[in-house]
Parts: structure tokens; C-alpha cells; sequence
């Protein structure tokens, strides 16, 4: 292994080419400025922002997390400026600081879906869109959109309807579904050019002593190293079943190991998000790693490291 | 805007690790990342080993923090065994390493012309009280200083940590050490007799909010240290929320991390846990 | 709290009573005998078998298990002597040693449970059966008969038809399911009286140096302490829609604080499986500690603590 | 039956930890446990602390085990630091304790006559044939033993334990010791010039069914300690199967954990890792 061999470590979604395969989870990176005291932003993949709605959002209120083994449980809700203090300040910000960016979306209909898909239409300078769709659609008695293959597919066209047809679609799936290779059929069919695979799992804790729910929330979701079994399960499946679909795998991430397992399973970049609670570089050790264990596997290039673990 | 710019990731020393009451006093050998710290600053650290089950770091405020000394840049802090990774913390001795970042968060407003002020701590919550009355000593200030918790050993006053108050007063909820009752019970009186002109403190959330209401009983600055559960603390995951009033009286979910852990008494909307409070900014219809 | 005060720690399933709510999970107690070495088998609520089948079945080939963080996978595929060796020998070694007895269950088709109801149904002296509909349907492409609401009420219903009416029914759900109160719904509107929540989560890891599963099986079950947040969420939905149906808690079930967790979530009994492979007495130490934790917050029976997390 | 009925589980303490080439020898005060320990048996010890993610135990063969001496009951290990699990043990210091399930499994068959026998070991598979030459060599049996690695520093052949052997071979892949090459390719001429009756094996399980190989060519009974993934230990959890044909010829998947470790190499269906032998009992249609 020569430290000197070129290594292709090239990523593609959509139309859209990444340097590197290691990006940020959605809502697990800030506004991009608090990671960048750490290591630049121009280093990572891409950054995927925190999931932006049509409007201001406080989300949940405390407690908002909950520890768990291997884990941790999050109910944040969203909290977020709304997508145009978001594209006025956020944006700009990430861009001048040399960061590729996907912006992540999130609605309650799917009409404002599509608005927001709108709004972005016209920012060239972005490396795609995902769309967030673990979000209880208010339409249907607060059924979340992803755990419903008819409204999957119904925000992914939405949001394709709105925006040109080059723009990179990145559909976030959550796992709590009973069939994913089913859902993941429907929002390809409906336009998305990529799946990132997996949200959090629903989960739950309860304080032993205040003998109720930790989280305000009730419920919450659950990440970290503990779900990554299932995160690898998922990409696995649907990368059988679709194999040119590039997929960013994602769920408990936290070295170079955990992602050579995502890239084998068939992903075609790595998200990094709770990792980084723990270590605010686990981003940068992860891509880092990740180089390392590709190269001293014998591979050339990322590309030829996808899916090699089917038989 | 200036986010944790001075914050450093390493792995530091132990260097001391002493049982005082139901503390541990911890010194840990840190290079550069004592010569930013502030009074009001906390550090965050990786808990149980390699192999650990606990992915999140554990936030503890800043005793005190020195950049000479036989071992270079030092950090001080006062730990309480509470759960498994603060009890694992605990137990860690002279020269084993843990992974540390800080300094974090906001530090203490120091006023730049001499003021009476009252420092007030519940628990380990006196830890960071100390520094900052070093520092407001320096300055000329008057400094008083209240620490109260359930019971005298879980006060935490050291010898060496008095040198720059002028006068402490204890209080514990069984009266095994100091005055019987809570720090709002003797506040009133000192905030009198010495025109208190600035408060701080720092404690369990229900104590801040106490001590809030008192300040703003004698219309007297507040500024207290809050603690949230936090995941990341440095600003990127949003679980360490606390409503706040923004300048133009607008209430907003701030991270206590990063617009925090010190923040201005009078801006919290005190007893907001597990609801939203009314009229904040985004709240759901 | 007072040592001597007499605390009623029994719990009931269906027409049955049990000493105490702490029982083994399925396929995590061996035959009895194995721990019957570090504790005697009476001090259980129950003890449940490994899920029994018609015929014999050698299981998976090797790897069938893979280590993760705070959990593990398994895929053993229902190794097992089958339904008459079973009878013949274990049941009456269990009962002799004085335990009580919930036998496990599974089946490839509706007809293979209903035949394993009938061989059952003689035998009064147990406590119970348990139904693992997890299980690949034969007759319906593989799909996991628990992962369809149509094919678990048709298993329930088979158990109920070949077997007497007051003989406890718990059926055992997935958590793989994009709606668990609804398969909950269909299993006791088919005549179950309990329900375990939950058995594994489907997941998988890849071998980063072999390049492939790590587990002969392809994909496993994911257990122990990294799920339990999930199991929490199941059985405080379940309870919250079906207050009350009895449901036998389990997933990551370590101490007295987890099941705790568990009965405050509406749990009647708490099955504890992978922790026993870290600790042989894991059983008897979740007994004393949940003892000790419902007397010290103040309770004077199991039945007063069922559920009290619910708002 | 007998399942495991001298097993005990205890917290015990390190006596002693010393790196002997890749190894770390240990050494542990277990009381009770070390009676009952025959050459063959394992232990199953907890890994990575309190607040660990590691939720399984590991498997470690006993190296030796002794009732008497200054410390009462001692079992010794040879640990090599292979993953996070091995590692964290091998680290462990002199008066930490760890949780220790055993004596666990099966044990080496002892011939009721003195025979000739050949012990074979691969890496840290030689740990439990020395305890098993002692008592072979106390029954008046010629013991031969040939141990390979694949370099020099992972044979372990401490002088100690040399004492109950006649002729001991080493082999290694790179020549860095002994005979350069494998096990098997010394072992046929040993067989035949000391008139070997029967084998003893413990190493990876290519070695094993590499031994069984030469044991059936040259017509000599082979017993082998296997070595697959074990998550229990204790035989409750049906992970750690091996296909074994038991009297009537019948293939079952034996739990190598308590019907094994020590199995008769003849018995065991070679090859069959990640697939189902054929004619196994219950085999899927
Ligand atoms: C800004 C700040 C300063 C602090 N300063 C000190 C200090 O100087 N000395 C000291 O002893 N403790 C201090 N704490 C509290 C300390 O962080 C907690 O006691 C510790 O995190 C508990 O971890 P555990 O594993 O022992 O407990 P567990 O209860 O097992 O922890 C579970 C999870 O909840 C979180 N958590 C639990 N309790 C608290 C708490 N009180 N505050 C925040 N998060 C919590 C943990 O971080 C962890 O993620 C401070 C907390 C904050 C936020
Ligand atoms: C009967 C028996 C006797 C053994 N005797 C010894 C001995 O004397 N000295 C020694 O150094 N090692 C011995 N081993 C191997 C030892 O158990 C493994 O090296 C150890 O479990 C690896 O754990 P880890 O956390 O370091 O590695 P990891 O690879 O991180 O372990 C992950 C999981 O796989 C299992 N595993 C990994 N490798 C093995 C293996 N080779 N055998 C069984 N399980 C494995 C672990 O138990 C764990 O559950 C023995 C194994 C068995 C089954
Ligand atoms: C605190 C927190 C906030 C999150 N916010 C979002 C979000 O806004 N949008 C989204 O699509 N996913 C969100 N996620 C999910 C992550 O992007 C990711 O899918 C999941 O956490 C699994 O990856 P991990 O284990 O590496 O964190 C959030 C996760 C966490 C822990
Ligand atoms: C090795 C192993 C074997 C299992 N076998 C069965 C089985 O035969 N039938 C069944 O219903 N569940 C089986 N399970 C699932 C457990 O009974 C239980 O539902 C699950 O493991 C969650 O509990 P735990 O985390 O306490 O292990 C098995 C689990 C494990 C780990
Ligand atoms: S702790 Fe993560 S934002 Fe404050
Ligand atoms: S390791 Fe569990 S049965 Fe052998």
C-alpha cells in the first residue's frame, strides 16, 4: 500500500460529484459554524444541514435527550428558523466557508414540501436536496409520511414537480417500517435519485423515579452505535434490490470500521451523526479511517468498494 | 459570531485526585486549554474507556484553571458521583488520560467598575464560584458568598477558595452545617446589609430559579449558570435548550451549551421543563 | 420500607398465576438444566422454552453469532429435537425440578401451530403457551407471519381452535412492523390473552476483512440492552391502545431498573434472555433488584406498578 | 446429565499479569473454582468494565490450575490481546478483579494405560496441553509435543511447562523458529518413530481438521479442543455449534461450549462453516 497511490475517493449522487464519501447527519452538525472551530468544512463530503421547515419551529420542549446503551434517544422537534432566515443567513455562511451542501427538508404536507422545494429551486450552488420524510404528516392523522408508501412517494414527486431535474434528490427513509425495499421502490419511481438510509429508530425511556416518560416527548429517536446492526441490515437490503441507486448510509457511524461496513453493504457515501456528540472530529476520523481501511484492502477506488459484501 | 473558538479536544493527565466530602477534587494537566478559561466555563469529557457503552460526553464546570505551574496549563474540578460515567470519573487516578474538550460555553459578565456582588452555589454548583471571585476580588469588588446544599457534606468550600470572599455564610436543609433552611433564606438579609449590586449563581435549576426570584424581588442583576442535559456541548445538537427572551422580548429555545451555560437570570423563562412556553417563537399551533 | 412487609409479587397470564413476574425469554435458557446449575428453577415466574417445532431442525450453519455495541446477533434458525422428542424428555425434566413451564411455539405454516396446539393441549400442567409468529410463512413467500396482520390472527386463531379455552395464549410479536398496535389488535381479537413485546429486530454486520455477512444467515436477530429503548416504546404503545391484555416485556432487560422500565411501561412480567449469556444468574438478580426497586418507591404489589408511567 | 455442575461464578482477583512474547500470562485467585478444573476446561470472564458495551463474556482455556499455594485456589491463563474484549483483560492489573465464570466444557480424555501421546498446538491453543502433559506424564505415558505459529513470538512453550514433555517440536510458517512449516508437516515421522497411540489438539480449527487429517492417515485416535463463537458459555444459547455425528452416525449441531470444547476429532464433520452439512439431523428441505 503506498501512501503516495492515487486513491479515487470520488462520491456521485444525482448529477452532483462529492471529493469524499464522508458527509454530516441531518440535525447532527448544528449550523455548520460550531464544527468548524474543529476542522474545515471543505474537508468533509458534504455538509447535510439540519432538517429546515416553511416556518419557524421551537420544537419539543426539554428533556429533549435521553442516554441510553450504546445510544441516545432525541427529541429535538425540528427546532429551526424557517427555510428563509435559513437561506438568508445559514447558507451563505456554509458556502463561503468552502462547505458542499445538502439541505435537508421537512414538512407536514405535502404541499409545503413542495414550497419548499421552491424555494430552493433556484440555488445552483447546492449539492441536493434530502428530504426528511420521518415527519407525521398532519393530513393523515399525524401518520409520519415515511411509514406510509402512498405519501412517500406523494412528497418525493411533489418536491421533484418543484424543482429542476438535475437537482439531486436524497430520500431519507426511516427504518420503523415493516417493508423498506417497498418504500424505497415507490420514491425512486417517484424521482429521488438517492436514499439515505436510516432516520432514527422509535424509542422510548422511562424514568424509574419520576416514574414517567424522560423525554417531554414520550417518545423519541433512537441513534447512535446501538442501532447500527439494523442501519447495515437496511442498506443491505435495498441496495440488493436497487442496486444503481446510490444510497448514504448512516446510523451509529463513529470510525473508519463502521463505515467500510456501510460502503460493503452497498452505500455510496457515509453519514457521521451522533458520533460527533461524542467526539467533535469523529467526522474527520471517520473519513480518515475510512481511506485508510480502503487502501490497505487493496481498493483503487471508492467505487469499487460498494455492495462488495453481497454474494 | 465567536463560537467556542477557543475550545480544544486532547487527551489530558490526571494529576490529583482527592476524595472532599462528597466530592472529588480533580486536577488534570491540560497545556492550552487553560489559557482561555473563564470562571463560568465548563470542559466536557469522555466517560467509561474504550469499550464503553456511554457515547456522550460529561459536561463539569471549571474550578479553576492556572497556565504556569510545574505541569504547564492546569484545569480543577470539583466531580460529584452521581450516575455511572461521573462515578467512572471519579475513580480515575494519578496519570491515567481522559479525552477533554473546553473551554466551553459562556463565561461570567466580570462589571468593569468595582460593584458589591453575592455568589451564590447549591452543591458542586460552588465550584465555579470561586474563580470568578478571584477575578472579582482583582477588581476591587466586594464579595459575599452563600453555599447551601441538603447536607454539610455536600457543600463544597475550600479552605484555599475563601480567600477572596469577604464573608460566607452556609446553609443546609438539616442544619448540619451553617444557618438551617436555603441560600434564599439568608439572601435577603446580605443582599441588604452589603447593597448587593450583581448576583451569580449556580446550582440545580430549581435553586437558580429561587434565586432569580429573590433577585428580582431586590431588583438586583442576576446572572446564573444553568445545567441542561446535554448531549454534545458544543452547540450542535439542540437537546440542551433553555427559553430565553431575546432583546426585543421574543422567547427562543437557546442552547444553554453555547448561549450558555451563564446567561442573564431575567431573560429565563423560569419552570418551562416539559412544556413550551406560551408566545415562544415557533411554538406549535 | 420495611423488610418484613409482605409485598405480592405475583402476576398473572390469562387463567394462570405465576410467583413472581420475572421470567426466561425463549431460546435463552437452554433447556433448564444449563442454569439450573447456578440457581434453582422455581425462584422464576416461569421459565419459557426455546420455540419447539413440529420436526426437528438443525438450525443455521456457523456464524450465528456477531457481537454489537451493547448487543448481539443471533441466527441459530430454531435449532430444536422437535415437538414429540420435546415433550418426551424436557417438559418432564423442567417439571420435575419444579419449574413452571410457558412452552415457545413456531411454525412455518398455519397448520404446523395448530398441530403444535393439539400436542400441547393434554398437558394441563403448563403454564402456558407461547406463539413465536416470527417466523417465515412457507406458504406466503417467506414473509414473517408477525410482520402481516391477516397471517398472525390466522396463527392465533389456529393455537385457540386446538386447544382448550383457558389455556393462556401470549403471542409474540416482531418489533419489525410499521404499526405494532395494529398486528396487537388482530392477535387478541384471535383469541391470545397475552402479549410478549418484543422479540429480535431484524439487523446484520458485515466481516470488513472477509467482505461479506459475518453471520452464515445473512441477517440475525439484534438483542440485548441496545434495543431495549425499543421494546420500552412497543409495550407503552401496546398497553396504552390495550390496557387490559397482559404483555410479557423483554428486550435488553439487564437489572432491576430495566424492568423496572418495563412493568412502569404497562408490563404484567418481564422475560429477560441475552443478559443471562453475560451473567448465568442475571435472572434471579433482575427478581431481587425489581423487588427492591418497587418497595423502595413505595409499592405494596406488582399489580399497583403495571403501567403507572402512563399519563 | 452432567452440565457444568462444578461451575461457579465469582469476582476474582489478577495475582499476576506478565507479557510472555504475543501473550499475556495471568494468573488469578479464584478459590473454589480452580478444584474442580480439569486440562481441557475454559472460563468465561466479563470484559470492559461497568458501564461496558462488550455484553458477552470471553472464552479462555485454563492453562493451569492449582488448589494449594499462598493464595488458595489459582487458575492461569494465556491471553492473547486479539479484539476490545482480550485487550481489556490483558491490561488488567495486578488486585483489579474480573467476573469469572468455570471451570466450563469438557475435558481431555485420559487414557486408563500409559500410551504415546502427541500434543499439538497452534498460537495460544498450547495453553491447556501442558497441564494435560502433567497428568499424562504422572499416568506413565510417553508425551511428545509439537507446537506451531506462524512466527516465533506467538509460540508459547514456557520452560516451566516443558518439565512432563520428552521431545517438544516447535514449527513456524517464517522458519523464525524450530522447523520452518506447519504442524502436520512434522508430525507423520513423530507419529511413526515414538509409535504415537493417540492425539491431543487445541489450535484454530484449519490446524484441527488439518491434525484430524494426519490422525485418520495414520489410523490414531485424535481428540481436539475446538474453538467457535461462543455468546454464552454455558450451553444456553446455541451459538457456538459445531456438526458432530454422534454413535448411530447421525449429524447433530453440538454445542461446543458443554458438549466441547474436547471433542473427538473423528466425530466432527470438518469443513462446514457457513453451510449445513448434508444428512445433518433436521437440516432444512
Ligand atoms: C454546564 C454544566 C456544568 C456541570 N458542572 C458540574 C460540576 O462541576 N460537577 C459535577 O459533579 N457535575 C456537574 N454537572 C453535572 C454533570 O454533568 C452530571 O452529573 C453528569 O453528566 C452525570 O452523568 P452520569 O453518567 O454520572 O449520570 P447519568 O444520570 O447516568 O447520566 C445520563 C445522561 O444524562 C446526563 N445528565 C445527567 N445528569 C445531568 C445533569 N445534572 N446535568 C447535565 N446532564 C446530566 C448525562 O450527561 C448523561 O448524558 C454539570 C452539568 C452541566 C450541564
Ligand atoms: C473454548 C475457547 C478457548 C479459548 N482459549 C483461549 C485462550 O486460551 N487464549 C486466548 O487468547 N484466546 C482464547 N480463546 C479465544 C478468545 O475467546 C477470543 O480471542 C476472544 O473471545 C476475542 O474477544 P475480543 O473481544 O478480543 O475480540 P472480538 O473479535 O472483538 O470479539 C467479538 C466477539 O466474537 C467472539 N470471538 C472472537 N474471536 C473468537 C475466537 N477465536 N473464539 C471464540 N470467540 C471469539 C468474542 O467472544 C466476542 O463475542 C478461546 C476461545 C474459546 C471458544
Ligand atoms: C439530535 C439529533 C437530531 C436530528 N435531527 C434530524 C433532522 O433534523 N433531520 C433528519 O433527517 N434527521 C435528523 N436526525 C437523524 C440523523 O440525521 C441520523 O439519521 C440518525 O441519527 C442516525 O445516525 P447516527 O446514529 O450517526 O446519529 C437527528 C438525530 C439526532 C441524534
Ligand atoms: C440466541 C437467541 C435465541 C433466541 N431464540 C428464540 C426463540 O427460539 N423463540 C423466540 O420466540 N425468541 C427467541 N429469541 C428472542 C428472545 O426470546 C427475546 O425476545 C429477545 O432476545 C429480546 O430479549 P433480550 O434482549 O433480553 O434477549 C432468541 C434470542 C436470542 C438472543
Ligand atoms: S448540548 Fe448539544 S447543543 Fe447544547
Ligand atoms: S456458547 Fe451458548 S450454547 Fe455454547
Amino acid at each position: 500500500m503506498s501512501e503516495f497511490q492515487a486513491f479515487d475517493f470520488r462520491t456521485k449522487f444525482g448529477s452532483r460529484y462529492f471529493p469524499s464519501p464522508i458527509f454530516t447527519a441531518s440535525g447532527c452538525a448544528g449550523s455548520g459554524k460550531e464544527l468548524s472551530q474543529f476542522f474545515d468544512l471543505d474537508e468533509l463530503g458534504a455538509v447535510v444541514t439540519k432538517s429546515i421547515s416553511v416556518k419557524p419551529r421551537s420544537g419539543r420542549p426539554t428533556p429533549r435527550m435521553a442516554e441510553t446503551p450504546s445510544g441516545m434517544l432525541n427529541s429535538i422537534g425540528l427546532q429551526g428558523p424557517g427555510i428563509d432566515q435559513f437561506l438568508e443567513i445559514d447558507i451563505p455562511w456554509l458556502q463561503s466557508n468552502g462547505a458542499r451542501v445538502i439541505v435537508s427538508i421537512s414538512g407536514e404536507t405535502v404541499e409545503e414540501y413542495a414550497s419548499l422545494a421552491r424555494k430552493l429551486r433556484g440555488i445552483n450552488s447546492l449539492h441536493g436536496i434530502e428530504v426528511n420524510i420521518s415527519c407525521p404528516n398532519v393530513e393523515n392523522r399525524g401518520l409520519v409520511f415515511a411509514c406510509d408508501p402512498v405519501a412517500s412517494r406523494a412528497v418525493i414527486e411533489a418536491v421533484r414537480r418543484n424543482i429542476s431535474g438535475d437537482y439531486p434528490i436524497i430520500a431519507k427513509l426511516s427504518p420503523d417500517v415493516t417493508d423498506i425495499v417497498s418504500i424505497a421502490n415507490e420514491v425512486v419511481a417517484a424521482g429521488a435519485d438517492g436514499l439515505a438510509l436510516i432516520n432514527t429508530v422509535l424509542g422510548m425511556v422511562i424514568d424509574v423515579d419520576a416514574k414517567r416518560p424522560k423525554l417531554a416527548g414520550i417518545t423519541g429517536g433512537l441513534s447512535g452505535p446501538a442501532i447500527r446492526p439494523i442501519a447495515v441490515r437496511a442498506i443491505y437490503q435495498v441496495h440488493k434490490a436497487l442496486p444503481q441507486i446510490p444510497i448514504l448510509g448512516m446510523g451509529g457511524v463513529t470510525n473508519g470500521r463502521d463505515a467500510l461496513e456501510m460502503i460493503f453493504a452497498g452505500a455510496s457515501g457515509v453519514s457521521v451523526g451522533t458520533a460527533t456528540f461524542g467526539n467533535p472530529s469523529a467526522v474527520i476520523k471517520v473519513k480518515r479511517e475510512l481511506l485508510e481501511g480502503l487502501r490497505s484492502r487493496g481498493f483503487n477506488s471508492l467505487s469499487e468498494a460498494i455492495g462488495v459484501a453481497h454474494v | 459570531m465567536n463560537i467556542n473558538s477557543r475550545a480544544i479536544q486532547d487527551s489530558v493527565e490526571v494529576l490529583s485526585n482527592k476524595k472532599v466530602g462528597a466530592y472529588n477534587h480533580m486536577v488534570f494537566a491540560v497545556g492550552d486549554m487553560a489559557s482561555h478559561a473563564k470562571p463560568g466555563n465548563f470542559v466536557a469529557i469522555s466517560v467509561g474507556g474504550p469499550s464503553s457503552s456511554l457515547i456522550l460526553r460529561r459536561a463539569f464546570a471549571i474550578y479553576r484553571s492556572s497556565n504556569r505551574g510545574a505541569y504547564g496549563g492546569t484545569i480543577e474540578l470539583v466531580v460529584a458521583a452521581h450516575g455511572t460515567g461521573s462515578k467512572w470519573l471519579s475513580e480515575r487516578s494519578v496519570h491515567e488520560r481522559v479525552d477533554m474538550v473546553g473551554p466551553l460555553g459562556t463565561a461570567f459578565g466580570i462589571p468593569t467598575e468595582p460593584v458589591n456582588a453575592l455568589l451564590v452555589g447549591g452543591g458542586y454548583g460552588s465550584a465555579p464560584l470561586f474563580g470568578l471571585a478571584e477575578v472579582l476580588k482583582a477588581r476591587g469588588c466586594r464579595v459575599d458568598m452563600v453555599l447551601g446544599a441538603s447536607v454539610a457534606g455536600k457543600i463544597y468550600a475550600p479552605l484555599e477558595g475563601k480567600r477572596s470572599v469577604n464573608v460566607m455564610t452556609l446553609t443546609t436543609e438539616d442544619g448540619s452545617a451553617g444557618v438551617k433552611g436555603r441560600v434564599t433564606d439568608v439572601m435577603p438579609q446580605i443582599i441588604e446589609r452589603n447593597q448587593v449590586e450583581i448576583i451569580y449563581s449556580c446550582g440545580p435549576m430549581a435553586m437558580l430559579e429561587a434565586v432569580n426570584q429573590v433577585a428580582e424581588g431586590a431588583n438586583v442583576l442576576h446572572q446564573c449558570a444553568v445545567e441542561e442535559s446535554m448531549a454534545c456541548g458544543i452547540g450542535v445538537c439542540m437537546t440542551c435548550v433553555v427559553p430565553m427572551r431575546d432583546s426585543a422580548g421574543v422567547i427562543k429555545m437557546q442552547r444553554s451549551c453555547i448561549e450558555g451555560p451563564v446567561v442573564d437570570g431575567s431573560q429565563v423563562v423560569w419552570g418551562s421543563e416539559r412544556k413550551i412556553a406560551q408566545g415562544t417563537w415557533g411554538a406549535p399551533q
